[in-house]
């Protein structure tokens, strides 16, 4: 394996506070009381709403190049948190990899039933209709990129209990779908640059095209996401 | 008072939080892990009612597929793989418990 | 009372209620689903903040914050759950390994 | 007012440019370690230009989307950004020299073939989130950060898929949840109390209010976490222990200093009028008992990695100590500029010490304390960089970790807290008992020498280079403080100054 030699039997493994600790529980109920109690008096306590931030994004939402302004601080104002995030998906897939590269890379098949799969034939192509129209609609009302892509994985987790199909495997095809929102999110990025002095900064006329290109390739990396986590979580 | 029209909703959403704050606690307290992960499921599904009536339903949809759905979907695939990886370990003599043991039983 | 004030209350209990448990837990997955719930009670707090902002609209700040955080708690919890899964494996297979030496 | 220059467009591309390349070698899988090179070379030139930039024309700003503060989210750069940042690509570059050596695949000990590939695009997607955290402006935003980098961490410990470092990995990701999980929270009621997310317009609304006292318990309480401040430290050293050398080195030497640093821009610049001298003490005394409690457990290890991981424990006490010593003494820049020069001093010393460690660990297949009699006589370089770097961990003159220490000790002596001092000349005697304890096996010459397996030489020498980098941080003090006060008009004391 990777690291280093270690004395057979590693010395101790570390020590739990739980273990060592006898009042843990008590102390942890009493300050998890003390929390509720604190956050609550805060919460209360909290001045009356300022609603210059929501109105700021209404007068703002016809610069966004969408109509839903949920989709618009995600993908355009707050863009580089979304970027960010779409790479935290990418580097646990890569991480979950990591941590089972050694390990035998036997999935348990599951057997296929003939009624399940032909039921999963009429399903699967309308999942992915309405994945598209998910990701079509999050321009004007709720949906998006997140939603259609939770929900293409889901429908690939789906497909595998149903059909018995297999993952195929790890290649530089399938990290090619995995990354390209990030790949794409940066690359917008940057490209910005040509016409504007700032990281992501969209020119207004194309704010959304560009928007509905990073969607389409986050709404395929974060479905490829899902169900290549839920795979590794489910392989013995 | 019933009469009032803010009262079918206020009983609604009185109705909602307290199931889902007994769901959270389940979900806390249950020692059967698959039933812990069961009642997550149901609770997740409730969250994401009462998103809606904060109309907030977007989120709504992505906590039910997400939040809900997938996660409750990771936890029983994980405890399943877990289950058989014990179910491997207890075919064995094992005359000693180390400390390798005591760590498996913590998962 | 508000819904917000009510969701709200709501969102912190979770969160104190996951915290207790992902301190005072001692199964690893129990700690994960501990601090599922306390997530969850954040992003009710969030939610309820937005709805509290007095807009016709809620605040679409904190829904685009609940989003990005949604898609982070499940990655998270995937990770930690291939993590116990793996370690699981791991400390079977290394007791098996010294069962044979003995 | 400090006018600050607009979109230097190396403040992105620091961040970008890590995360395109992880994608690369995850897609090209081949070559791995020289592309994860020539990135690593491109990044730390891009944070060179920025800090050329910094020094040039003062500060910089960066309103990301063009969308400015309360809208869209701004990335901000001062000297103190521009030290850290410095600081993270000096050690990144030369932790990706020694893994360079330490993943090689003609190491006879790399059975890892597969799972080598995988350390350049985590390493990748760690230098990234240190790059966007010491850059970001945004409260959320440094949410979003500290999880990329938590779970890059992670990754990273659970590389070698043993069952020490596995579970040390999970027990780490349960602690670096809940610490993100606690600053989210803050970061709700900031926004719920605040109505709005930069630090620039925080720090204009915020008053001394209920809201604004939880936000900040809340947030400081996930940082110190992450951070393993002294009550929270237990994950810090099984995980630093059980990593492959190189991740040990960048993560006591940089991913706990991340979030430390976040914590100082924080209580100086946003909470700047909600800290009260009370509060600002709980952070300090915790600091005070990790000296102790991390010194004394030090001196009791058994392992030389195990030493250098509950050094970082006793290290980081140090860090958190600036925070009464700054609040207390408000006109004063000596604490600041002391808690930054230690935590690039501790840094080099430190990445240098793991990976000398890493070395032995490699050379010899054990890191027994008791058993490293004669060391020297067969690594006199990794020994030679190993004196050096604790000779910084001490804070002996000339070293930068001297600088940094009396910074501490005269910001602690002109104040009223000199129970402070005490504990910075106590935690320098124990440093150096447990730096000793390991010399006094190494020196003694031994004929029978054991097995000895040579190691690549690169990973000597960039142990020798970052030792040596400790060491000359103490002979540029000044100029280095002078650069760390450029602009810093998010810091207290710039305030104090800037103010009527």
């Amino acid at each position: 394996m990777l690291t280093e030699i270690k004395p057979k039997r590693a010395p101790s493994l570390p020590e739990i506070p739980a273990a060592g600790f006898p009042f843990l529980r008590p102390a942890a109920a009493v300050s998890a009381l003390l929390l509720f109690g604190v956050l609550w008096e805060a919460f209360r306590g909290l001045p009356t709403p300022r609603a210059s931030l929501p109105n700021l994004v209404r007068e703002t939402l016809p610069l966004s190049g969408v109509a839903n302004p949920v989709t618009a601080v995600i993908l355009n104002f707050r863009s580089y948190d979304t970027l960010i995030e779409i790479a935290v998906l990418l580097l646990t897939v890569i991480g979950a990899r990591a941590a089972t590269a050694s390990a035998g890379a036997r999935l348990s098949r599951s057997v296929p039933e003939p009624l399940l799969a032909a039921f999963f034939r009429l399903l699967g192509p309308l999942i992915i209709v309405i994945a598209g129209y998910l990701l079509w609609i999050g321009k004007h009302a709720p949906g998006g990129a997140f939603q259609a892509g939770s929900l293409l994985g889901s429908a690939a987790i789906l497909g595998m209990f149903c059909t018995g199909w297999a993952p195929p495997a790890e290649s530089g095809c399938q990290a090619a779908v995995l990354s390209l929102g990030t790949i794409l999110f940066c690359a917008v990025g940057m490209g910005t640059y040509l016409a504007e002095p700032n990281f992501l900064h969209y020119p207004i006329p194309w704010a959304g095209t560009l928007i509905l290109v990073i969607e389409t390739g986050c709404t395929l990396s974060i479905a490829a996401a899902l169900f290549v986590l839920f795979t590794i979580c489910r392989r013995t | 008072m019933v009469d009032s029209p803010s009262f079918w909703p206020t009983a609604f959403d009185g109705l909602l939080c307290l199931m889902i704050l007994l769901l959270g606690w389940r979900v806390v307290f249950t020692t059967d892990l698959f039933r812990a992960a069961l009642t997550f499921f149901v609770f997740g599904l409730l969250v994401s009612l009462a998103w809606v009536r904060l109309q907030a339903v977007d989120l709504a949809l992505a906590e039910a597929a997400i939040g809900a759905g997938l996660t409750g979907a990771l936890f029983l695939a994980a405890l399943s793989r877990l289950r058989r990886s014990s179910m491997r370990g207890n075919g064995r003599a094992s005359a000693e418990r180390d400390s390798a043991e005591g760590e498996s039983e913590k998962c | 009372m508000e819904p917000s004030d009510l969701y709200g209350s709501v969102g912190i209990a979770l969160f104190a209620l996951g915290i207790y448990g992902a301190t005072a837990l001692g199964q690893f997955m129990r700690q994960v689903l501990a601090l599922n719930v306390a997530g969850t009670g954040v992003f009710m707090f969030l939610i309820a903040i937005a709805h509290r902002a007095g807009t016709p609209v809620p605040d679409p700040v904190p829904h685009a914050m609940v989003l990005t955080g949604i898609v982070v708690a499940v990655s998270a919890t995937a990770f930690i759950l291939v993590l116990i899964g793996r370690l699981r494996d791991l400390s079977d297979s290394s007791s098996a390994q010294d069962d044979r030496d003995d | 007012m400090i006018e600050l220059a607009v979109g230097a467009p190396e403040m992105a591309l620091v961040v970008a440019v890590p995360l395109l390349a992880a994608c690369a070698i995850l897609v090209v899988r081949r070559r791995t370690a020289v592309l994860g090179m020539v990135a690593s070379l491109a990044i730390a030139a891009l944070a060179g230009c920025l800090i050329w930039r910094i020094a040039q024309e003062g500060p910089q700003r960066m309103n990301l989307g063009g969308w400015s503060a309360p809208l869209g989210i701004t990335l901000y750069a001062d000297g103190l950004s521009g030290w850290m940042l410095g600081t993270t690509a000096l050690i990144a570059l030369f932790v990706s020299v020694y893994a360079s050596g330490y993943f090689h695949r003609n190491e006879p000990a790399t059975q890892f073939g597969g799972t080598a590939n995988f350390f350049w695009p985590l390493w990748m997607f760690l230098w990234a989130a240190l790059n966007a955290l010491i850059l970001s402006a945004d409260v959320f935003n440094i949410y979003v950060a500290l999880e990329l980098l938590g779970l890059s961490s992670v990754a990273l410990v659970a590389l070698s898929q043993e069952a020490p470092a596995v579970s040390a990995a999970v027990r780490y990701l349960l602690v670096s949840l809940m610490g993100s999980l606690s600053y989210l929270m803050g970061t709700a009621f900031l926004y719920a109390g605040a109505g709005t997310l930069g630090f620039k317009e925080l720090a204009s609304i915020l008053h001394p209010e209920s809201f604004s006292f939880a936000a900040l318990a809340l947030m400081s309480t996930g940082l110190c976490m992450k951070s393993a401040l002294f009550p929270l430290h237990f994950w810090l050293p099984p995980a630093h222990e059980n990593a492959p050398a190189p991740v040990s080195a960048a993560l006591s030497a940089l991913v706990v200093k991340a979030s430390f640093f976040v914590m100082l821009r924080l209580w100086f610049s946003v909470f700047d009028r909600v800290v009260t001298e009370e509060a600002a003490m709980v952070p300090g005394i915790l600091g005070a008992a990790a000296v102790i409690a991390g010194s004394v457990q030090a001196l009791s290890a058994q392992r030389l990695k195990q030493l250098v991981a509950y050094s970082t424990v006793a290290q980081v006490g140090y860090l958190f100590m600036v925070f009464p010593l700054g609040v207390l003494n408000p006109s004063s820049w000596t604490a600041v500029g002391g808690a930054l020069y230690l935590v690039s001093a501790h840094a080099c010393a430190k990445a240098a010490a793991f990976m000398v460690a890493g070395n032995v660990l490699r050379a010899y297949g054990h890191d027994r304390i008791e058993d490293l009699r004669g060391v020297v006589q067969q690594m006199p370089v990794s020994m030679f960089a190993f004196a050096v770097a604790g000779v910084s961990l001490i804070g002996l003159p000339p070293s930068g970790g001297f600088i940094a220490k009396w910074l501490l000790l005269t910001a602690a002596l002109e104040g009223p807290e000199w129970g402070f001092a005490a504990v910075i000349v106590a935690g320098g005697l124990l440093a150096t008992a447990y730096i000793f304890r390991v010399f006094s096996r190494s020196f003694r010459n031994v004929t029978d020498l054991g097995d000895f397996k040579k190691i690549p030489a690169r990973m000597e020498w960039s142990a020798l280079t970052l030792s040596l980098c400790s060491m000359l941080l103490g002979l540029t003090a000044t100029h280095v403080l002078e650069f760390m006060q450029a602009g810093t008009p998010l810091i207290r004391v710039a305030m104090m100054e800037a103010g009527p």
